[in-house]
């Protein structure tokens, strides 16, 4: 595949560019916070954090999505924009992510492979999607992508890779829709082999930033045999099941079905819901069975690390140290999983 | 209805200002026919939740009249009331919602007229104001 | 329905009472017979009930609305299935003996249909013939055909046949021509009845002075010179001039206001030489009320005294003193004259003979309290006993009984009274009346036959039926009826909707039932006029139907809506819509309510053993309950041992003694001397008591009620050297040295009594209202045995209220000297010799009338010491979770109409525990306690409402805010599971609590949050778009 | 650091005496802005204890975790002045048992905003913080910053004047009293003097940002209702989406419910991963609480909580004339 750079000066024709066919969202600033917003030319994006504080999940699978509307006349679907979306700028940690939620909204696997759910809200906007990732070049001390097979410069999930280089992008296709766009695509050039080459110097300098990783292989199994133990009240004593984490959270996509109506009008809504919540797990009858706080965050962490891997063959984390930056009470993912290979070695 | 209407809810209690409302209709006073009453047994039964609600839903004001301080039937609710939108006036006008979108009065059994003119005080202020737009949620 | 004693009169005398006159004090007493199971007629001489309270506006000392507190028990009355009514009735005779009496009734002719007519004022508009309105004084015009006044109970219309052109004149009819119910009937003829009763209580009340024939003041000639009933109706927010004060001359709002007190009070030349006891608290309310009208309104008090004496109402006068501005000056009216801008230049003279010109702009003269009209004839009719002044004769240690026996009196009828007097007075009477019946405990709890033939609804969806109403042309006059109820078709669960001519019509409730049974109905709209007077009708109508009454909900579109908006008639068609599809929003979400049996103890427990206690303890043990009175001495008695004079010369010691025995004999009293309370827990009809008994042993009682009688201390002063010398002594010790004889040593020449020691001063901001007829009693007996001594009195304010007048004119007439002193200049006393504890004391007070000092050295210093609550109040008040005010007197729960009753059920307060107050009074608060106790106590069960709160523990973090707000104590949090707990036996169903509940554990039974949002929620709005 | 060290000593004391079965306090966290709690069973922990200028937890939310989960136990707390108010309100609410607990009063300099810091390094990331006592240095790749302290202050404590524990059994030095603070009111007051739409504006700009995440409401030791009212859905209060109007609503009938019970900590506020102004709102709820009824929260032990109470000759201006 062919590399290509961008002169940072044409950045706003190449943005103008895709929004012809596309619905263009990029790192942006709402009221002080970064996330991933629309936008219609290169001077909207603000490009200066690492790690957005929103994740990009939102952009496929917003916060609250009417499903359906219902009136006397019947149900109708939501309307929805048919313009596919082109998203600029995900870390590979957020890119990633889009991967592991596909597999939910797509293609889970409890299901029989012929009767496979697809989400139609999730489906219509993922698999029309184009992803420019972009490489990190100098993550964060929060950052852990390279725990769990990821690392600043991953390109999966993405469908065209861009790296930062001073004055220029440069942008690799790393999907049959990369490569195609770059194709249609005008505003670049061909990359020079020193373009390369500094592309792979800024990779390695970026993986030599990351501390190394704890052993985290098994640990789906070791969690999985700690299930009844006493780790996770210890581990959850200072949570206070906020959804912070999970709300931050680019993998996390568990949600609620709420009916909003009047009389004989109304719509079906689904919202984001964390299993940090209470309420999550409870029951018409009024039994809960995870009414404790320790249940639901060894939930958290089990869904994470061992239940989803243990389908889909790897965690349901990028490592994008989100939940670290967010947590009011400084519970640390980190520390967590280092505890429980302590647990595993010296108490159990 | 051609023009815009304002409507107004009234949460009106049981012993003094729903008597008073009766007054004032059994008196043949004449009023803007905009409120919607609601009836509860006290002004104290009125949770701040219920205008917030009521704001949500659509309405463009609203009333919550009880009985005068020492008048209630329940001996205090109508205190316990005052409390509570004490603190709820003034926290809705600081965010900036308009502060004759809602109102909060004392009108007795006897007190048909003031009924009235309550009314069509509340009635014409949020005329002027316009329809609510601030807290409604569309559906 | 239940078993409640059958209402049928003749034949059933042993269980009914004839009460005359429905006004708060007759409705009072009637709701308490009922209460008890007894059968009342109520026999009204005017169309409506409610009395004199209805004209008020409001009520003195909390400013209380006073048709916000009759209206509930005006309706409870009307509704209550064991009071018969009988308005536009007079009483003829009673005949027979106590326990079988026989009354003749005439019942007037009305004129009207009460069934037929449906209170649409059709014909008092259309008709010809104005006349003075009775009930605003002459200050509006009403009509020949009208109603007694807008909130009249019952509504219903009648025609005035003295005025009536038709009934005078023989034409007209065109009440009869516009009545869209065909309830005109001129035909109608007076009726005489007659009523087998038990007992007869009178409470025929009073009429106020009328001062058209007492020249000095102008009344009649002076336009702008009222009486204080006509400013009341002025001051009514829903009078003639709907609360606005204008002055008749020029129909501005006055600026300059005075009031002239006692005007046809203590006057001995128009042979009212009796206070009316009310006038100085009326004056002083009226002149707040009118301040509040307007700031820059200036008022001014001209008295004499200013009598604040009950509970609160010093507080009350310094509040208009000092918080409201309101000038009060001591002086006599010298002359009124009218200025030709209509003003009035008042002349009057102060205690030193200073004269001074004033102008106003419009004079009040308090008008006095007089006999009611016609009292003299009853009287005759009746073969009862009046006073000199006219009222009904009774005497000091039963002020509630007649001169005939079985006959009772009640309100103002035989003194002059204010509201809670009159209320306390007929429930004492009661009392008295019950004694002379047989009643049995009955069950009023729904029967278990009743329950069965209720449908069951749970589970079903709601199928809602809606009546729309014409009222005649009354809606539909105005509101597309059809319309409506078409449109209410449309509406979510709405199974059947249709418009009715008069839903309330018997046929119509026909209708109802049938088509709840054609439809499967299960929830019942009726959108028609307002449900604080028809819901009842309508909760019964669709209970024969089989659906529980709480199925049920209206729309007010008349009162609220067709009456409101005559003029826009497209608009009231909307609005009506919308409060139907509220009706409809709500009714959907009704669930089924049932009000539980809560089982009453018969047994009453009496703390404290003085004369209230023992009254009480009669009061109840008389009626047929065991009854545990506990005092902590080693004697009953109480005060009463100290009191050895009345002003009537009957003898207290040997009442004291009759009824100590009467209590000690009694086969339903046990008297538990020498013990106190350790413990009071549970609620009504089911208290627990732990007492230490007289041999210090802890003994533990069951009762249903508890009545507060621990009455009230002497004051201990330290003033005016009191202690340093056997000749300064108190009013108490000063009556046992009159009664003992054991005088200071020496001649006893010179007296001097010293009013007001430690009362209504800081710290005890509080009238001990007795001390000055105690002083005056106290000073007549010393007369009658020295008869060459000279009195002299220091006082502030001379409280001699209602009869007692007299004998203070007497003292006064009989040479007593008065000086009145002020706060600021208190009298002045030293001991002569001071080391000699036996010396006389010279006492210094100024006099205002000389305006110099004046110096007594007196024999004896009698000082009139205040009296205080008991420090004991406060432990019992938490034991039991009662409130005390702030002089540590018990709180009532209402100081109007609930003057013996605590908040908390179950529990009531006579005598001094409540505030001061004399024998007389006490026996008849004591008596009132031992009634409303009965009116528990005779239940074998009470309901408690089906409007009641609930919690939902799963939900309930126990902060106990609920608990804090309410009135009622009806919730507690478990200290085990920290979750409230509600008494349904006390809640009364506010909704304060769920309010308060941020953690949504706590509903309203009836108004449930769900309920209420999904009538916020049902209107379709079209919402704007957010900004 | 002799603070610190008199503070674990206590720590020790308390448990070695079997005066607490648990002690609750902060520690470093792994972050160089983050301290986090720390539940204290032996005396050899106690030497992780912290308290520095990262503290800003209000601890006393633990209290009424899992449904009041120390109910049996003997507790100590590390309270600043506001957390001390907090404790004191439970205990009003009947959440604690004044008997089981040992309030421990820590001298309190204000905590810091995240925000704050985040704003001077223009949001590069901080790698170390050092605290001097009046200037605050940080140290991050390839910068190095220092400023006033009170630069960087939470709100909350920017507008205290109880910063010590005025309620307590043990403090940790000599506690302060009431301090004066004339810039408490300040914010609130050029707020109001706003106009209505620009307050709107302001209002609506902030809590649009609002996802819901209810850290606000979990941080915050006066919300611990079993089920809070948004959760609950029969029947259901709001709506839970992001729509404005049910966020809105939601944080108006939050502030309300904790009406004369917000002690200011700024729990809230910091815990907000939006960076919502929280404190403006609770604030200004707080200043009428104190105005009307002369109410601060959790200041008297033996007081009873604003909104369970009420006077009779209360302020009622808000009433129709």
């Amino acid at each position: 595949m062919k590399m290509v750079r961008l002169d940072k000066q044409k950045f706003n024709d190449f943005i103008r560019e895709l929004s012809v066919e596309y619905s263009v969202y990029a790192p942006g600033k709402v009221s002080g916070k970064t996330g991933f917003i629309p936008v219609e030319s290169g001077d909207e994006i603000d490009f200066t954090s690492t790690v957005t504080d929103m994740s990009a999940k939102s952009i496929f699978f917003p916060h609250s999505e009417v499903l359906f509307e219902y009136d006397e006349d019947g149900i109708r679907a939501a309307q929805t924009s048919h313009r596919p979306i082109a998203v600029w700028g995900m870390r590979s940690c957020d890119a990633r992510s889009l991967v592991m939620l596909d597999r939910v909204f797509g293609s889970a696997v409890q299901m029989p492979e012929d009767e496979k759910f697809q989400d139609p809200y999730w489906k219509e906007k993922y698999n029309t999607s184009l992803i420019f990732g972009c490489a990190c070049n100098e993550p964060l001390s929060t950052c852990f992508c390279n725990w769990f097979g990821g690392g600043p410069y991953n390109n999966d999930g993405m469908d065209v890779s861009v790296v930062d280089a001073g004055d220029v992008y440069l942008m690799e296709p790393v999907s049959e829709k990369g490569t195609d766009i770059i194709g249609k695509l005008s505003c670049y050039k061909d990359a020079a082999e020193e373009d390369k080459a500094l592309a792979a110097k800024l990779a390695s300098d970026a993986d030599s930033m990351m501390i190394a990783p704890p052993d985290t292989d098994g640990l789906g199994e070791r969690l999985t045999a700690l299930f009844d133990e006493a780790v996770w009240e210890e581990i959850s004593a200072k949570c206070v099941n906020c959804g912070a984490c999970t709300f931050s959270c680019p993998t996390c996509h568990c949600f609620d079905m709420q009916d909003e109506g009047k009389g004989s009008r109304g719509k079906r809504v689904r919202i984001w819901d964390s299993c940090m919540f209470p309420i999550f797990t409870m029951e018409a009858s009024g039994h809960n069975p995870r009414a404790l706080s320790s249940a639901r965050v060894r939930q958290r962490v089990m869904h994470k690390y061992s239940y989803y891997p243990e389908n889909y063959g790897e965690t349901l984390c990028t490592g994008c140290g989100r939940c670290v930056m967010v947590c009011p009470v400084n519970l640390d993912i980190r520390e967590v999983l280092k505890r429980i290979n302590v647990y595993n070695e010296q108490e159990k | 209805m051609s023009e815009w209407q304002p409507r107004i809810l009234a949460i009106l209690c049981n012993w003094c200002s729903y008597a008073g409302a009766d007054l004032a209709g059994v008196s043949r006073m004449q009023y803007p026919p905009n409120i919607r009453v609601v009836r509860v047994p006290c002004s104290g039964r009125v949770d701040p939740l219920f205008i917030m609600k009521s704001l949500q839903s659509g309405f463009d004001g609203v009333l919550v009249s009880g009985c005068h301080p020492g008048d209630c039937h329940y001996i205090s609710g109508n205190y316990i009331a005052r409390r509570k939108f004490a603190v709820l006036k003034p926290l809705l006008e600081f965010i900036g919602i308009e502060p004759n979108r809602i109102q909060f009065s004392w009108i007795s059994a006897g007190e048909g007229e003031r009924f009235a003119t309550v009314v069509t005080k509340i009635t014409e202020d949020i005329r002027k104001l316009g329809p609510s737009t601030r807290l409604v949620k569309k559906l | 329905m239940t078993e409640l004693p059958v209402k049928e009169s003749s034949g059933s005398k042993k269980n009914s009472v004839l009460v005359l006159g429905a006004g708060i004090a007759g409705i009072q007493a009637s709701l308490d017979l009922a209460e008890m199971g007894v059968a009342v007629h109520l026999i009204e001489e005017t169309p409506t009930i409610g009395g004199r309270m209805p004209q008020l506006d409001k009520t003195f000392p909390t400013n209380d609305c006073s048709m916000c507190i009759l209206a509930p028990k005006m309706s409870e009355c009307v509704r209550h299935p064991l009071i018969t009514l009988h308005i536009m009735s007079n009483l003829k005779e009673i005949s027979g003996t106590p326990g079988d009496f026989t009354c003749r009734v005439i019942e007037r002719a009305k004129y009207v249909d009460p069934v037929k007519c449906v209170s649409c004022g059709l014909c008092e508009e259309k008709c010809p013939v104005k006349i003075e309105d009775e009930f605003d004084v002459g200050l509006r015009k009403t009509k020949a055909i009208s109603r007694y006044f807008l909130q009249s109970i019952p509504s219903e219309y009648t025609i005035n046949k003295e005025h009536c052109l038709y009934l005078t004149k023989g034409v007209c009819k065109l009440c009869e021509k516009v009545c869209p119910t065909g309830a005109i009937n001129y035909e109608d003829t007076d009726r005489e009845i007659e009523l087998n009763v038990g007992a007869v209580i009178l409470a025929t009340g009073i009429d106020p002075f009328d001062p058209i024939g007492f020249g000095q003041f102008g009344y009649h000639r002076y336009s702008n010179v009222v009486t204080s009933l006509e400013f009341e109706r002025m001051l009514s927010a829903s009078g003639p001039y709907g609360g606005h004060i204008e002055k008749a001359s020029d129909g501005k709002p006055p600026k300059r206001l005075a009031f002239i007190q006692c005007v046809g009070s203590r006057d001995e030349s128009i042979d009212r030489n009796y206070c009316s006891s009310a006038c100085c608290m009326f004056a002083i309310k009226q002149s707040i009320i009118a301040k509040e009208h307007s700031k820059e309104l200036e008022a001014t008090i001209f008295y004499m005294d200013i009598r604040a004496f009950g509970k609160d109402f010093d507080k009350y006068y310094d509040k208009a003193e000092n918080q409201y501005g309101v000038q009060f000056k001591r002086s006599k009216i010298a002359d009124i004259k009218e200025l030709p801008d209509g003003s009035l230049e008042l002349k009057y003279t102060f205690e030193n003979g200073d004269i001074q010109h004033e102008t106003f702009d419009m004079v009040v003269l308090s008008i006095g309290l007089q006999p009611r009209m016609g009292s003299r004839e009853l009287s005759e009719d009746l073969d009862i006993r009046l006073n000199r002044f006219g009222f009904c004769k009774s005497d000091t240690f039963h002020p509630l009984k007649t001169s005939r026996e079985g006959v009772f009196v009640c309100g103002a009828m035989n003194s002059p009274k204010d509201i809670p007097e009159s209320v306390v007075s007929a429930s004492g009477a009661v009392a008295g009346a019950v004694s002379l019946l047989e009643l049995e405990r009955y069950d009023p709890s729904v029967s278990e036959e009743e329950e069965e033939k209720e449908k069951d609804v749970t589970g079903e969806r709601p199928r809602v039926g809606v009546f729309v109403c014409h009222c005649g042309i009354n809606i539909a006059g105005v509101v597309d009826v059809k319309n409506v109820a078409e449109f209410a078709k449309g509406l979510q669960n709405v199974e059947h909707s249709e418009d009715v001519m008069y839903a309330c019509s018997t046929d119509c409730l026909e209708t109802i039932k049938q088509r709840i049974e054609e439809h499967d109905l299960n929830r019942v709209v009726v959108a028609a006029c307002t449900p604080r007077t028809h819901e009842p009708l309508f909760r019964d109508t669709i209970s024969e139907a089989g659906l529980n009454p709480y199925l049920f909900e209206m729309a007010n579109i008349r009162d609220q809506c067709s009456w409101a908006h005559m003029n826009e008639p497209e608009m009231a068609t909307e609005k009506s819509k919308d409060l139907v599809e509220m009706g409809v929003g709500k009714a959907r979400g009704l669930v089924p309510l049932s009000r539980l049996p809560i089982d009453i103890d018969p047994e009453a427990l009496i703390v404290g053993g003085g004369l209230s206690g023992m009254t009480a303890a009669l009061a109840i043990g008389d009626a047929g309950h065991d009854v545990y009175l506990i005092e902590r001495e080693d004697v009953l008695g109480g005060n009463m041992r100290d009191i050895f004079f009345n002003f009537s010369g009957s003898d207290p010691q040997e009442f004291l003694a009759e009824t100590i025995e009467k209590v000690e004999n009694h086969d339903r009293i046990r008297v538990l001397l020498d013990s106190t309370i350790e413990d009071i827990t549970g609620f009504v009809g089911n208290f627990r008591t732990v007492f230490k008994n007289v041999a210090g042993e802890l003994e533990e009682l069951t009762h249903g009620a508890v009545i507060v009688a621990t009455g009230g201390n002497e004051h201990e002063t330290s003033e005016y050297l009191y202690g340093s010398s056997s000749r300064i002594v108190t009013q108490k010790e000063f009556e046992r040295m009159l009664h003992e004889g054991k005088f200071p040593a020496g001649k006893l020449r010179e007296v001097v009594m010293v009013q007001c020691v430690g009362s209504r001063e800081e710290g005890r901001m509080y009238c001990s209202r007795i001390c000055c007829s105690k002083a005056v009693k106290n000073a007549l007996e010393l007369r009658k045995r020295k008869a060459r001594a000279n009195i002299y009195f220091a006082y502030r304010d001379i409280r001699t209220y209602g009869f007692a007048e007299e004998y203070y004119s007497e003292l006064r007439d009989g040479g007593a000297l008065f000086f009145r002193y002020t706060l600021e200049n208190k009298p002045k006393v030293e001991k002569i010799r001071p080391d000699d504890p036996d010396s006389r004391i010279r006492v210094t007070v100024f006099d205002p009338v000389l305006e110099k000092d004046v110096v007594i050295d007196a024999d004896l210093l009698v000082l009139a010491t205040a009296i205080d609550a008991p420090e004991q109040n406060l432990e019992l008040a938490k034991m039991l979770k009662v409130p005390l005010n702030s002089d540590g007197l018990f709180l009532e729960a209402h100081v109007k109409l609930r003057p013996v009753d605590f908040a908390t059920e179950g529990i009531f307060v006579c005598g001094l525990a409540h505030c001061p107050k004399d024998m007389s009074e006490s026996l008849a608060q004591a008596k009132a306690a031992g009634s409303r106790a009965l009116t528990f106590l005779k239940k074998k069960s009470i309901l408690a409402e089906g409007t009641i709160a609930e919690v939902r523990t799963d939900r309930c973090s126990g902060c106990g805010y609920c608990e804090e707000v309410c009135a009622y104590t009806a919730i507690e949090i478990d200290p085990e599971e920290c979750v409230a707990v509600i008494n349904d036996a006390l809640c009364k169903g506010c909704g304060a609590c769920v309010a308060s509940c941020r953690c949504g554990a706590l509903d309203l039974r009836g108004f449930t949050n769900q309920q209420l949002f999904s009538v916020f929620d049902s209107l379709e709005i079209e919402a704007s778009e957010g900004i | 650091m002799s603070m610190v060290n008199n503070l674990r000593k206590t720590i020790k004391e308390l448990l070695a005496e079997k005066k607490i079965d648990l002690f609750i306090v902060w520690e470093k966290g792994s972050l160089p802005l983050s301290a986090t709690p720390l539940f204290i069973t032996s005396e050899d922990e106690a030497d992780r204890a912290v308290f520095d200028i990262t503290c800003g937890n209000n601890l006393s939310v633990y209290f009424t975790k899992d449904r009041k989960q120390f109910s049996d136990k003997k507790v100590g707390i590390a309270v600043k002045g506001c957390d001390a108010r907090s404790v004191v309100l439970n205990i009003l609410e009947k959440q604690i048992d004044r008997r089981n607990v040992v309030i421990t009063g820590v001298p309190c300099h204000g905590v810091l905003d995240k925000k704050k810091v985040l704003d001077k390094t223009d949001g590069r990331e901080v790698l170390e913080m050092i605290d001097d006592g009046d200037t605050v240095t940080l140290k991050g790749k390839g910068y190095e910053l220092s400023f006033d302290r009170s630069e960087i202050l939470s709100s909350s404590c920017l507008a205290c004047i109880y910063p010590d524990a005025q309620e307590c059994d043990i403090f940790i030095g000599d506690a302060r009293a009431e301090i004066p603070n004339e810039n408490r009111l300040k914010e609130i007051k050029e707020f109001e003097a706003l106009s209505s739409s620009e307050r709107w504006a302001n209002t609506r700009a902030e809590y649009e940002k609002c996802i819901r995440c209810y850290a606000c409401r979990n941080v915050c030791p006066s919300c611990y209702c079993n089920v809070c009212f948004v959760d609950q859905n029969d029947p259901g209060w709001i709506g839970n989406t992001c729509e404005f109007t049910d966020s809105m609503i939601f944080h108006i009938i939050r502030n309300l419910h904790v009406a004369g019970r917000c002690v200011e900590c700024g729990a809230c506020e910091r815990a907000c991963p939006m960076d919502i102004n929280l404190l403006q709102l609770n604030r200004k709820v707080a200043m009428e609480v104190k105005d009307r009824f002369g109410d601060i929260a959790g200041l008297d032990i033996n007081g009873k909580p604003a909104m369970a109470d009420f006077r009779e000759d209360e302020k009622q201006d808000f009433i129709m004339g």
